[in-house]
């Protein structure tokens, strides 16, 4: 369990048409993406989401352990997601979960989905996620944060991948959740794609929607994801002209 | 992948071009579903044995008494829990649940807390004691789409489930109070894309050949969506594999149900 | 602990020279056995006894891992008995205890000693049993069963091996017990053996028996196994029927 | 096995064929057993030290207060540990117990436990909380035959174990309430066939020659039996290690009770 | 050890034989440290975020209610746990905490521990109830000296914690009762040998060539020591890094309340 | 916990000038030292301290796993710390805990300081202590116990390893403390040296000690580990000579 959930069941999320943060039902919370900010990985992104704060780092290519496991045909990309035991009210142990586990793979199998991994036969890319704040879609700012840290990493992808979630609150379809609306809404619908193309790479859902307000939500989702994907590309353009001037200097 | 799975990988891709299944299946046909609820009925409060071709599953209901959560004081608590015994394929190894084992559990079990299928909120017994319903999942036969098997398997099992009488602080083992009130049956329906193509329940051989997959469990709306594994959908396939979802898992509930 | 025993400790078990199923001292439960049930395993078998529920299967002989174990000479066969949660009344927690670690190893011994080893150096050959449900008497429907799908499998045995438990109620001596019989029972005497030759493969004993007990008891059990091992050899024999048959269509 | 193993092995086996044993002992003796009581009784209200031979064992009994099972409401509780130290062997692994320890301390509870060893009944202190017996077995030095000296030692702490004094819900440690209840004196004896001879209490050297083991527990009835390994028995073979398992454990009986 | 760390460490050696730093600093120079309380204040009571040159450290604390230890029934209790995350370094790997966490979890808890930083004392709560302070250390990017900022991390973070309110029963999130009571603020120091100099503060260059370290923690007096690594020190060399850690410790402690 | 401590916080250490035990301040506890106590080791030893009993053994040098981390220049050193469940008032859970992993680390740091690994590359030395019965201390006595065992294997050594621990009981500084003295004093001083350079191969310290003290407090552990030093040279010495006579029987 995350956190503990207070037991107000009929909270009001929605007021006056605004949501409890003040914002409409297709505004983002404010973000804050900043690429190569570690020292000992090839590759990194620090993002901030609302009041998530998610760092994001890669190793390799590198040997990939146990050897009987290894691809001959392309590097084997794992995330690791992970929560640090203070990014909850509740203090979580630290060490794998489930919940953790799942998201690893889903994250993994996205990013796999766009990384040419053909480049590096037979080795091991690790992209690690650290969670130093979690506020209610930690797995879409992970996400976000993984594919900068990849992108800056300089292992060749054939798109990025952008990502947010829409949901329903008191009965209306809103994007990008924070935690009270995770908590008592009616519904959570991650979606990451890969933005040139529009290509789904990551959907999961649970709660309950109908068949239409399944299309307005993805829809909202997959906007949500083309801002995120503006922002992305300006990070690492700027990264780029920072390395640049810092190079000139 | 060897040598035999890369040629029937090939096998089933080029069949699939012309838009044919291996074992000569329509696109959006099921393998037969035979179902056998209370299979274990001499110990276990509920259960039931699924045949989904030849895929086994059996997935046995315990009923505990404990706390309830925190948040929750006066519901009930369900937990999930899926084994990939290493009897069902020769590719599973012993040991702790694994990466895949751990995804089906997760999709099974939203796909029945979100629908609410079960009613948690008459599982409350007295303060700080509900019952909790062990939903456990044990894959036998591995013969493609666990995932589907699973959670047929789990609503037929929780349809099978009677409440055991709870007198003065103990559960008295035997004896029932009734069935475990369900209020829906929520149906997940798993869509791999092979080549252009959409088919619902693979088999073995197709899930070689899968490029991505997309399971849609619904009851009368969308309860739990989750896409798996690498590779990618567009936005039309996934409504695609949604109306699909929707129309089978109508067909498969009156199996579970009849 | 596999089940919660009820205190009621004077229960009788014997009521009018009757056991509480209706059974005489020498006569076993109900028994149904079947082989060739599975599709993934290179030999598999169900065992029905009484209320117990078993299945077991074979992968194998394949390559065995960590290789420096690797044996030269022979095979490793390696049994690992399991027990569904839902197999007893209360739940079992998934996963290996030390009681199911002791009986996958005293199966392991039992069929190392009649299967041909020595014709597969440098394997593994892996026998998975399956508990569905549970009701006392869970080693000897598992050895039957596991027996019967290495047989089916088609690893050259020396012998079949056949089991059958006997202990004291109300201070009689009978053969194969039942739950509530191993519950308030003085003891418990499970006995596999090899039916030809007679070799005993297993024994085991817990609570108390005379010197005398014990042989009437061993009998007893020994008995029971050869009346198992008719049961084993028909199966085997009708499944080659049917396979012919099959054939033939 | 090595080179040097198989010789060894080889050896033994040849000897044995004219009835003899590498250590000139008859078939049915047992190598010197030596027992100091109380070895580590500064700290743990039981314990005994076991030479048998050049084997090696420490067993330590402590006291902890719990939880009656729910099946036994009024009985004190007792559990088994063995601890394969891999001081003991250049063999052993550091880790977790794995099959051998679990199985010899499967086989050493049940000779205790069935045949009634410790008075349980005179372990309960009051509703829901009765006197918990860890039996730890520490195996220092393994020259062969490990299970029959951690059995031996079990029962010798077990004698040699106090009772703490308990007093307004607090273990009073270092003050005792009297001896642990003990009512008889279990004592395993492990028979194992060298070719067609069938020998007690085998050192390391028979122990590679050993081709099946038979665990005989007595008082003055059986309590427990185990095969144990790959191999098989006549039915001949099991009686007669009856019969040297009753004699043998007399023996030890007196020395232990000594 | 591959070549390039080879050659580093050499390089390392032959300038400190002539009294030079790589990076120029001076032998008793710390880099800049840059802390950052309240980082995670949207979660955790207490948090701060050291950099330490260009290692990476988060330290959180979270206040839970649990139970006192027997022996100190009106105390509350503290731990420490340390993650050495695979994100920080590519020789880290993933998993559960190793030797090293280990080992630098307990010198950081000892410091506070035994200085009496926490006043335990207030934070007893009703019977049976007190405040437990989960001190986690999260190490983000290792570039040397990840004890030191471990330490500096803890006990800034501890001095930006803030007491929930606890009413009925119920820890009220988001609510506070005031600050954390701490009394001191322990500080370590690691000096390390390379050649016959001492230096503190080691970048990663520097560990490579550390023939052995010793890290003090201290108040107005000392309060830890450890020893650790291979290697030696002569008591001299002791009594150097002893006054060289209360002079650091003192400057530190400024920019740590300041 | 590894025991639980009694509330009397104000319980007096010295009486009339004397410790508990009648010990004067810088008096060791009684200690008895024996080599060679074991078969299946290449070295061992037993050592008496006090209340303490800790046996030592060592294996090796032997092949080293795994493969990947052998060190080619040479010998990898490995002290396994263990207590036994029923060393202690409160009994211990089996197998390691956090406390254990520190003292195993080190004590192997300290043995490796002195042992000439570099005779046998590739391969690694076990050394392993096993704590009987502890009553404080037990991190010295295990030293002086692995250090005997190491050097009774014959693997070559540039010094012995020695070791006391002084402390501060009442104000006062001592040598060597004793359960009680561990419990309610102020400060613990571990400290082991090779005596005949008179190095620190082991320093740790919890508690508080002024400057001046601590001089006071680290003159005593190593006055106490010069005697100890002495034991170790006499037990070695003896064990020689009953070698020696032994072979002349």
């Amino acid at each position: 369990m995350e956190e503990i959930k207070m037991a107000e069941k009929d909270m009001k999320l929605i007021v006056n048409g605004k949501r409890l943060d003040g914002r409409n039902f297709d505004e983002l919370r404010k973000i804050k993406m900043e690429v190569n900010v570690l020292e000992r990985t090839v590759g990194s992104a620090y993002v901030e989401w609302g009041n998530n704060k998610v760092l994001a780092g890669v190793h390799g290519p590198r040997e990939f352990h146990p050897k009987f496991l290894r691809d001959p045909t392309k590097a084997i990309l794992t995330c690791t997601y992970n929560m640090a035991a203070f990014s909850v009210e509740d203090r979580k142990r630290p060490g794998p979960d489930r919940r953790s586990v799942e998201i690893s793979k889903v994250i993994s199998d996205a990013l796999s989905s766009v990384a040419v991994l053909e480049k590096y036969p037979n080795t091991g890319i690790d992209v690690f996620v650290e969670v130093l704040q979690a506020d209610a879609g930690t797995r879409c700012v992970s996400i976000v944060a993984a594919s900068l840290a990849l992108a800056n990493s300089g292992v060749p992808m054939k798109d990025l991948v952008s990502a947010c979630a829409s949901g329903k609150i008191d009965g209306e379809i809103v994007v990008d959740l924070m935690k009270e609306e995770d908590n008592y809404g009616e519904c959570d619908l991650p979606v990451a794609i890969s933005p040139r193309k529009g290509d789904v790479l990551l959907l999961q859902m649970d709660g309950n929607l109908t068949r239409d307000e399944y299309t307005k939500a993805y829809n909202m989702a997959v906007d949500g994801s083309k801002k995120i994907y503006e922002m992305q590309k300006k990070t690492l353009l700027d990264s780029m002209v920072n390395f640049v001037e810092g190079e000139q200097k | 992948m060897n040598i035999e799975e890369y040629l029937r990988k090939d096998y089933v891709t080029s069949l699939m071009r012309e838009g044919r299944r291996i074992d000569n299946r329509k696109l959006d046909e099921f393998r037969e579903i035979k179902i056998e609820k209370g299979y274990s009925s001499e110990k276990a409060p509920g259960s039931a044995f699924i045949n989904l071709g030849d895929t086994k599953v059996l997935v046995g209901i315990s009923m505990g008494v404990g706390e309830p959560y925190p948040d929750r004081p006066t519901s009930g608590v369900m937990t999930t829990n899926v084994e990939l015994r290493p009897i069902a394929s020769p590719l599973f190894e012993s040991g702790p649940p694994r990466e895949k084992a751990i995804e089906i559990a997760r999709v099974v079990d939203r796909g029945i807390r979100e629908s609410g299928a079960i009613d948690l909120d008459k599982l409350y017994i007295e303060e700080d004691k509900v019952w909790i319903a062990f939903i456990d999942v044990h894959v036998l036969d591995d013969g493609g789409n666990i995932l589907d098997a699973a959670g047929i398997g789990a609503i037929s099992a929780l349809l099978d489930t009677r409440l055991p009488k709870y007198e003065d602080g103990v559960v008295i083992r035997g004896e029932w109070e009734g069935k475990l009130p369900i209020t829906c049956t929520p149906v997940p329906v798993t869509n791999v894309k092979i080549g252009s193509n959409l088919v619902v329940d693979p088999n073995l051989d197709e899930e070689y050949a899968r490029e991505t997959q997309l399971t849609v469990t619904t009851t009368d709306v969308i309860n739990a969506m989750q896409k798996s594994g690498i590779g990618v959908f567009s936005s039309e396939e996934v409504d695609e594999a949604i109306e699909t979802s929707f129309k089978k898992a109508k067909e498969i509930r009156e199996i579970i149900e009849g």
